[in-house]
């Protein structure tokens, strides 16, 4: 447990160090995070996805339809030299297909359809019709800036113009959630180092 | 030439949407398989991208270039983590498990709180209210940094009440805006790959 | 006004040492502001409290490590909500990496509110591919996990005897760091309408307001910050509301900064400086 | 299917979803506005599309990494296939990759997903040929770094830091990276464009860049560069279904305000 604290505790002084200039403590962290990454990932897909999907069905069950993934795969191995370019372009065909076919209902139902659905509800009672109605100039307009077959003059050009005003608000939204989301994870650093590695803080 | 593959990409491509309109069971089941075995495609490629760093890094040692020892590090712990998750899996308690822990995770947390301190110095210097926009960007950042966290309420009640209708008016419209056109774009660029007009990712721009 | 030049040139690691100071001497000297609960997080809440006791969740958290400090508390108060309602749990993770923190989130919550593995909740583990997973338990939950993690087959696991698909379950919670979420969004509940709870970073918060809006999500806790309002509402202080007071005096340092840095480069531009070197960054139309 | 369990779900034999009829008409719609627009640029030769202001810079960059004898360096972006932004980045790159190969400077590709890096090396190998220059084709100049994000960032921040290219490129999907290396490359006075579809991120590009791509502008970048009309056509085709949408949502508020909700029920998607 100690040796493990204390290795972590290096690799992230290593890795702070960056905040000074760039240095070997940094160069050899990042060094040994790109092997390890690499290892890593390999391993974990050799043990969950070419064992259970691969090995198994076509050793133990003799599923055979196991056998087109698998060629699939090995000919995107065969990209390793460049005459095979070729033949991996058949792996990258159906990968890509596959994701493209995904993608097209997906998007359509999940992020088209409901939200029209959603922008289309009657305006809430009261001072809530207030807001449905800013929330609907809102994204009339930012559609309108994204709007790209004509040049942004006249009434388009306007609306475009108060479209950018909305979409900074929203970045600057966006921007304040990501500055918390960096602290947090900073926090927790620190406080990893003062209590685990430290124990200047009570533990939890 | 590459006539196959784009029919191959069709094929896949508007099998997988059409099953998307079949509830009957077996489409279903077609479904999962057919996304089953996109997993194992990319396994491999994920060795093929291994490959293609190991070489890169053994080309940096063969050749001595500057800073070579370092390569060598990455080389190893490559070679040594993948040998040993190929060997003992990589589960709760395994040796990667503990490489994981001890190696890999605190160097990615590190990397990500690095970013604290580059967004302060960016706040510092490079923030700026230059225009109307970048000036309604960084209100609403810095309405957004006070009111959301406790010292917001401190100075006023009524600040997460102004962080909550920021988030619910202008950042959903604006994000709604975003999702739709997105939304097409992604629509547009997957019919394009399935109907042959966008070939790029065959090697043809 | 040599001065703000002085000011605008300083070396960035001077403010580096702020930052780091900012962080750790709040968690030395701890002030315990009170924590404000916000709206969305009340909704993930109190959908998770009008829960029936009996009802069944799936609890998917989709995080590793280097995330964790936000989702890992989240996790252990959302659990320890959902044990202390008599809600039993079916959790998993779409990441490897994220199998021993989930285990750990969720042996942390049971042995706080005494909940039993099997009785109580089931730990199903990691496997791997999210639309894979997501439209496979749509399909036959047994198809993706025949077995739990520790492989015992799901008939023999009360919590998760009579679950077979989305149909049987109350509701879908999806703590995650990641793109996993918006899958989440687009199969579990657009493809089948399961009942959905998001807990996601601080950074992708905003972006999934357009789907409570639409009651495509019930709920959103978003980040450090909305743990810390789930631990108030469960009344636990964890990791989450520890860390608050930190939270705020950074962000109060970065306000600070980017005041100071705006107000010396218009009192150098008036001066007729030129304003600390080039601008960074232009806005494109 | 069902291999076990206490609860048999009754199998679903249907061969259609009545309830996803909107999407399927949305999709056929969507097909349809595509195919017109491909027959309109067939016979006009192009068809308009707005300027792009970050695209311009493009060919200065690279004009500037020529002159200093540096590499210009290509992120494109960190997600796989299945993301669309993925697919902006491989189209945009191998124009980039043309341009590089004509003013004769080198590029450097690294990255996130091995798939995305078997597209990408073939891509570039095709520009440069292209061009005809095959033989300047720098084998390896398209390589994988790491699909652990923060790895990935570790050592791109090296390189920016060691080699030192006069123009920095991130096109695609960007999440936390994002300000960490535009903020080194910004360190290294390199020029630097970025374009993205992850919204979140572009506040931080935007204040570390020269240029933006905002959101959308990285797919209509895509097809713009290349100036084909066919590529066009898309463009003007998204722009048909953006004024579609607007006009249902303005539509099925007035029908709905009128007694008629019938629209805005259609629009539900069961």
């Amino acid at each position: 447990m100690t040796l493990q604290t204390w290795i972590a505790a290096f690799l992230t002084l290593c890795v702070f160090s960056f905040l000074y200039k760039d240095n070997p403590f940094y160069r050899f962290a990042e060094h040994l995070f790109v092997g390890a990454a690499a290892g890593y990932l390999l391993a974990v897909q050799w043990q969950n996805v070419l064992i259970p999907n691969v090995w198994t069905p076509l050793l133990h069950d003799h599923k055979l339809v196991v056998l087109i993934p698998l060629a699939l795969g090995l000919m995107m191995l065969a990209r390793a030299w460049d005459k095979g370019a070729g033949i991996a372009r058949w792996s990258l065909a159906f990968y890509v297909g596959i994701y493209s076919g995904v993608a097209i209902p997906g998007y359509m139902q999940a992020q088209i359809f409901a939200q029209l659905a959603d922008a289309a509800k009657p305006f809430a009672p009261g001072w809530g019709a207030v807001n449905s109605a800013l929330v609907l100039v809102g994204l009339l307009t930012v559609l309108a800036y994204f709007f790209f077959s004509a040049p942004h003059k006249g009434v388009h050009g306007a609306g475009a113009r108060v479209g950018i005003y909305f979409l900074m608000v929203a970045f600057g939204a966006s921007f304040g959630y990501t500055v918390m989301a960096r602290v947090s994870l900073l926090i927790a650093r620190v406080q990893f180092l003062l209590r685990d590695w430290l124990h200047v803080l009570p533990g939890p | 030439m590459r006539r196959g593959p784009l029919l191959l990409t069709f094929l896949s491509g508007a099998a997988i949407a059409a099953l998307f309109f079949i509830p009957h069971y077996r489409a279903q089941a077609a479904n999962s398989m057919l996304l089953e075995w996109t997993l194992v495609v990319y396994a491999f490629a994920l060795i093929l991208g291994s490959i293609s760093l190991w070489n890169s890094h053994a080309r940096k040692v063969r050749n001595r270039a500057e800073g070579w020892g370092f390569s060598v590090v990455t080389l190893v712990s490559l070679l040594a983590i993948t040998a040993l998750g190929v060997w003992k899996g990589v589960g709760e308690g395994t040796p990667v498990d503990w490489i994981y822990n001890t190696v890999n995770s605190p160097l990615a947390s590190t990397m990500f709180a690095l970013l604290a301190f580059v967004i302060a110095s960016a706040a510092f210097r490079a923030f700026r209210a230059r225009s109307v926009e970048a000036t309604l960007l960084l209100v609403t950042a810095i309405v957004m940094m006070i009111g959301r966290v406790s010292i917001g309420e401190l100075i006023s009640h009524r600040l997460p009440g102004i962080t909550e209708w920021l988030l619910d008016v202008p950042n959903l419209a604006a994000k709604r805006a975003i999702a739709i056109g997105v939304g097409l774009g992604a629509v547009s660029t997957a019919l394009k790959i399935i109907l042959g007009i966008e070939r790029s990712y065959l090697g043809r721009s | 006004m040599t001065w703000v030049r002085q000011l605008l040139a300083i070396d960035r690691r001077i403010i580096f040492l702020l930052v780091g100071a900012g962080a750790a001497l709040p968690l030395l000297f701890p002030l315990n502001l009170p924590v404000a609960v916000t709206p969305r997080v009340r909704a993930a809440y109190d959908a998770i409290d009008a829960l029936p006791p009996g009802s069944k969740v799936l609890l998917s958290m989709d995080y590793e490590p280097d995330i964790m400090a936000e989702l890992f508390p989240m996790s252990v108060a959302v659990l320890r909500h959902c044990f202390r309602k008599h809600v039993q749990v079916i959790a998993m993770t779409l990441y490897p990496a994220g199998t021993g923190l989930g285990e750990r989130a969720i042996s942390t919550a049971a042995k706080a509110e005494g909940a039993v593995l099997n009785r109580d909740y089931a730990w199903l583990g990691y496997k791997s591919g999210f639309q894979v997973v997501m439209i496979g338990i749509g399909e036959n939950l047994r198809g993706m996990y025949p077995v739990d993690f520790y492989g015992t087959p799901l008939d023999s696991i009360p919590v998760t005897r009579h679950v077979n698909s989305y149909a049987q379950l109350q509701m879908v919670i999806n703590l995650s760091g990641s793109s996993a979420a918006d899958y989440w969004i687009q199969f579990a509940q657009g493809r089948y309408h399961a009942p959905l709870v998001i807990g996601c970073t601080a950074v992708m918060a905003t972006d999934y307001y357009p789907y409570l809006s639409s009651k495509q999500l019930l709920g959103l806790i978003g980040g450090m910050k909305g743990a810390a309002e789930y631990e108030r509402l469960i009344d636990t202080f964890g990791d989450a509301r520890r860390g608050m007071d930190a939270q705020s005096l950074v962000h109060l340092i970065v306000v600070g900064l980017v005041i100071v840095g705006n107000a010396a480069l218009f009192i150098s531009k008036r001066s007729g400086g030129d304003g600390g070197g080039p601008a960074s960054g232009s806005m494109t139309r | 299917m069902v291999r076990s369990g206490f609860v048999t779900p009754e199998l679903d034999t249907r061969w259609f979803d009545p309830a996803r009829l909107n999407v399927l008409i949305g999709i056929l719609l969507f097909t349809a506005f595509l195919v017109v627009n491909i027959f309109r640029a067939r016979a006009k030769g192009t068809l308009y599309v707005r300027p792009i202001a970050g695209l311009k810079a493009l060919d200065e960059a690279i004009g500037r990494a020529t002159e200093m004898g540096r590499p210009v360096l290509y992120v494109p972006g960190l997600s796989d296939m299945s993301e669309v932004g993925t697919f902006a980045a491989i189209t945009i790159c191998a124009r980039l990759a043309y341009r590089v190969a004509e003013m004769g400077c080198d590029i450097d590709v690294p990255c996130y997903d091995p798939v995305v890096m078997t597209v990408l090396d073939g891509a570039v190998r095709e520009a440069y040929s292209k061009a005809g220059k095959p033989d300047a084709f720098r084998p390896g100049c398209v390589h994988y770094v790491s699909a652990q994000q923060m790895a990935y960032v570790a050592a791109v921040n090296g390189f920016m830091l060691r080699e030192l290219p006069a123009a920095n490129i991130y096109m695609g999907s960007f999440y936390a990276e994002s300000l960490l290396l535009a903020e080194t490359g910004a360190r290294t006075g390199a020029i630097q464009i970025a374009g993205t579809d992850k919204v979140t991120q572009l506040p931080f590009f935007v204040c570390a860049c020269d240029y933006t791509l905002l959101g959308e502008e990285l797919f209509a970048a895509s097809a713009y560069l290349g100036r084909e009309p066919i590529q066009l056509a898309t463009v003007i085709a998204q722009d048909w279904a953006k004024a579609l949408a607007a006009a249902a949502i303005v539509g099925a508020l007035v029908l709905s305000a009128l007694g008629h909700p019938a629209l805005q029920t259609w629009l539900k998607v069961a």
